[in-house]
């Protein structure tokens, strides 16, 4: 589609060369969006893993006498067993045993023999489904609703909790990355419709001279793959500091905790699709404004 | 064409029944019934706005006909599919009235358009479009671009754009209106050589002291109708 | 501006016919960037003022015996009140008493007299300054480091974390109403210049006749305006139901987490002149784009 | 005007030591020194590309000399500001040789256009246009737009914007290549009415039958030089 003879006056006319600048910076804005979603989602991935696995639930002694208590808090252990086998994702929820607790208090409270005699709190081991699909927060909310006393292991229920919020924010963004897309599409469009607004008189004189419609659809069409190539490629010289800036900045700044933030090699390929893309439109476009200026000709 | 019949052979064009109207206005040409044999050369003349740039139109395909059925090089045009048209128009030279010039194209590339359209090799254009330029004056303007020329050397451009192709049927509007008779009269000669080759020709022109100058026939259109002269 | 007897063939060709279609999805982008930048801020103030105030370290008893435990323990506690104090935005740590910490135990352990006996884990009260700017998660890890036993409260710890990345993805949210408003401008300017460049010979001709500079300008610019204020709103009304959308679809998503997700008066503010904003740049642009091209002639 | 010299007012366009030359080619005009009197009707003649609409060009302010000085209504167009040239340009009436007629707009408004840029009333366009448009034979394509006109036509259209605004110059370059004698004659008349009023008019033409029918004085350009005829 590219090269061959040109016989029409596309090489240096000021609408050929706003083309590039307007496809740039919208495959620039795509190809930052784009990446951003695949960033988001290697993190959420690998919180995903943090939070797979198995979690704990506290319930506090319940109050009165260390018999009387004992028995409140067993009953309280029960209920809270019954909802979080009742929930979806979980495979099994089970009471740790006294020495259990006592070894796992032990480097908060000193290894005393005095803690056997205390009315201890339950620990609940409790056992997720390989899928990790819980909703952590949901649960809490639940728990400490139903069962008096009971708490979800914190770091966990954070952590979820901003899994769902990437979520929600890798949802917009692939919305962002879909608008941005139809709207270089219909850049795209527009401009090259345009240029073949102002080239009307030069595809009629070709039509009258006798050249046949793919002749000149197809002039057109090459002359918009390369300017829509060349500006894809600008806006994707102008992407990769940016990717590596999100990285390197986003690194320092949370230190560890986002520390892999480096786009994945599928997100790599996606982004450098985008010039082609982006290419591959506008001569689609080109040829197709092309067939229909000539329809309207005998 | 050489398995073609005799009798559509010898015309290049037929009109028959013909009528042009532009949308809901009147009929600006009514009833054209008439043919060019071929290798016929005939002037067309008539008031300004009597249809004659409308009625070169029909035959290069510009514009269909609101009416009636045109017959060029033997083919119906009306019953035509769209692909065959280019074919069809590659045989037929036009020197439009407002010249349509590639402004962004110089001179030669104009000029040589019709033949790297028919694929012609670029040996060819070399060869064949300087000599036509330098006939029609423009040697000095071969890389010129049309912003640049005078109105008499752009008229020239689209005439040697037209001759180029050597094409079957050469129309010819108004070739005449930006330069004058000493010229008017040498490119007169050059239609008159093709013509000599088996181009039919048909120049529209106001030019009386040229049409009378040259001895061929002479379609008058007057009030929509083609009364011959 | 808008207004006035058009002289110039500019009310139905097809090269002013797209420039609102240009417009349009820009504005529309330009404005959810915008209101999302503003939701993301609100949401961060609010989750901001919860951090603040005061805030719980826990020191863990230290092993051994009884007495030799509570030596070491206050050892640690002073340790950490020491580096708490050293950290900027943190204007007072205080241990609590025996009291205090048996009094905060009970709900969990019962109120048994056997506490007291207990090696007891240490915990610190720390206020912090007003304006709440304590890099949290840092600290947490200094602490941990610095002081055996030591851990921040969590859930703040979390928030903190929480904070930072929003504030994180608050800035690239920024960057992107920067970018959009930036490729914004950039269409308006070459889709309006192409418009000059096909009408060129227009002005031309109004030019040879006798118009001034500023006439000829004027008209192009009135017809931006009105072209670039059209493509605004067109962008504006898409945009409305994409502000509900996330502020009820988010809503639902999280219950109550991120209830606020509502658009302040500020933002509505700010993408209600985003319309303005492009009629403006428009007729900027084209009135600019007519003197560049008059001043080429004499 | 009223206070101007006397020797200033005299010539409407005066030309000294005038050269010409786009980009580094040759000089197209050399050394023109001339004056067109208030009141004058010129022809310019010459072979196509001698350069008739580059003096033209000069006179309408689309361009400048590369050399010499010209001065228009006793304005030395060399030393004017800018913003002093639209008002120049107003009282210069141009038919240019290739139309630059507005295609969005109707043949009234083409016509109107000096009139509204002068700031004239609706009322006077509605007055005056209709009446010249029928003049020049145009009365029923008042609401055409010039892509529907004949080449005729157009070049009409042209001159009734030339002259609509009683210009008091009025240069026309080949306004009669694309029309017959017979309009050709009454175009020429509606020249002379305007002359004899006052407006002093250059015709670049070919058209020598034209010439010679009129009996006023003819500058040739040849070899970028000017010879009175
Ligand atoms: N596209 C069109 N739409 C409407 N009317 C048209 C169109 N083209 C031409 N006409 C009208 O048809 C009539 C004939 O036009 P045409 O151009 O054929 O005349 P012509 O004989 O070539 O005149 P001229 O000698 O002035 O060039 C004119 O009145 C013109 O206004
Ligand atoms: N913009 C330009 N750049 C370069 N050369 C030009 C330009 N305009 C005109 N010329 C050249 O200057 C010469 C004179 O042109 P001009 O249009 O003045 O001729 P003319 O006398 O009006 O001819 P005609 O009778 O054919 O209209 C020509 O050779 C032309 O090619
Ligand atoms: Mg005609
Ligand atoms: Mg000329």
């Amino acid at each position: 589609m590219i090269g061959g003879r040109s016989d029409l006056p596309l090489s240096d006319d000021s609408t050929g060369a706003y083309l590039p600048w307007l496809v740039a910076p919208m495959v620039f804005l795509s190809a930052v969006a784009l990446a951003g979603v695949f960033i988001l989602n290697t993190l959420i991935g690998s919180w995903d893993r943090d939070v797979a696995g198995t979690l704990t639930v506290e319930i506090a002694a319940a109050p009165g006498e260390a018999a009387e208590s004992a028995e409140r808090t067993r009953g309280r252990v029960e209920q809270a067993i019954g909802i979080l086998e009742n929930t979806p994702g979980i495979a099994r929820a089970r009471a740790l045993s006294q020495e259990q607790l006592v070894t796992l208090l032990a480097p908060w409270l000193g290894s005393s023999d005095l803690l056997k005699e205390l009315p201890l709190p339950a620990l609940l081991d409790v056992t997720l489904e390989g899928n990790g699909g819980v909703n952590l927060v949901e649960l809490a909310a639940k728990l400490a609703k139903s069962v008096p006393g009971a708490s979800l292991d914190d770091h966990r229920v954070w952590l979820n909790r901003l899994i769902y919020l990437s979520r929600a924010i890798e949802w917009l963004a692939i919305a962002v990355v879909v608008l941005i897309g139809a709207v270089t599409s219909a850049t795209v469009y527009f401009a090259t419709g345009t240029a073949m607004a102002v080239h009307r008189e030069v595809i009629e004189v070709l039509h009258l001279i006798g050249a046949a419609d793919g002749y000149i659809a197809g002039q057109f069409a090459s002359r918009a793959v390369f300017l829509g190539f060349k500006g894809g490629l600008i806006g994707l010289c102008l992407t990769l500091p940016v990717i590596f800036g999100i990285a390197v900045g986003t690194d320092r700044l949370e230190g560890g905790f986002l520390s892999d933030l480096s786009l994945p090699l599928g997100g790599w390929i996606a982004v450098l699709t985008l010039p082609l893309i982006a290419a591959l439109l506008a001569g689609l476009t080109a040829r197709a404004a092309v067939y229909r200026t000539l329809a309207k000709m005998l | 064409m050489a398995r073609q019949h005799a009798a559509e052979r010898a015309n290049v064009v037929q009109f028959d029944g013909v009528a042009v109207r532009y949308g809901r206005g009147p009929e600006i040409l009514q009833d054209l019934q008439f043919a060019l044999p071929a290798g016929s050369f005939h002037f067309l003349t008539g008031p300004s706005g009597a249809g004659k740039s409308s009625l070169l139109r029909l035959i290069y395909l510009a514009q269909r006909p609101s009416r009636g059925r045109i017959l060029l090089f033997g083919r119906d045009t009306s019953v035509a599919r769209r692909y065959e048209l280019p074919a069809l128009r590659r045989r037929v030279g036009v020197v439009f009235q407002d010249f349509r010039l590639l402004d962004h194209l110089s001179t030669l590339d104009n000029v040589a358009l019709p033949l790297r359209i028919a694929g012609a090799s670029e040996q060819d254009v070399r060869k064949f479009v300087p000599d036509l330029l330098n006939w029609v004056g423009l040697a000095d303007h071969i890389d010129a671009h049309p912003p640049t020329l005078s109105g008499g050397q752009k008229q020239r451009v689209a005439i040697a754009r037209a001759v180029i192709g050597r094409p079957d049927l050469l129309l010819a509007d108004e070739p005449t209106g930006n330069v004058d008779d000493s010229i008017a009269m040498r490119l007169m000669y050059l239609f008159d050589e093709l013509n000599k080759l088996g181009t039919t020709v048909v120049v529209a022109t106001h030019n009386e002291n040229l049409v009378s100058r040259m001895d061929y026939p002479r379609l008058v259109l007057e009030r929509g109708r083609i009364m011959r002269g």
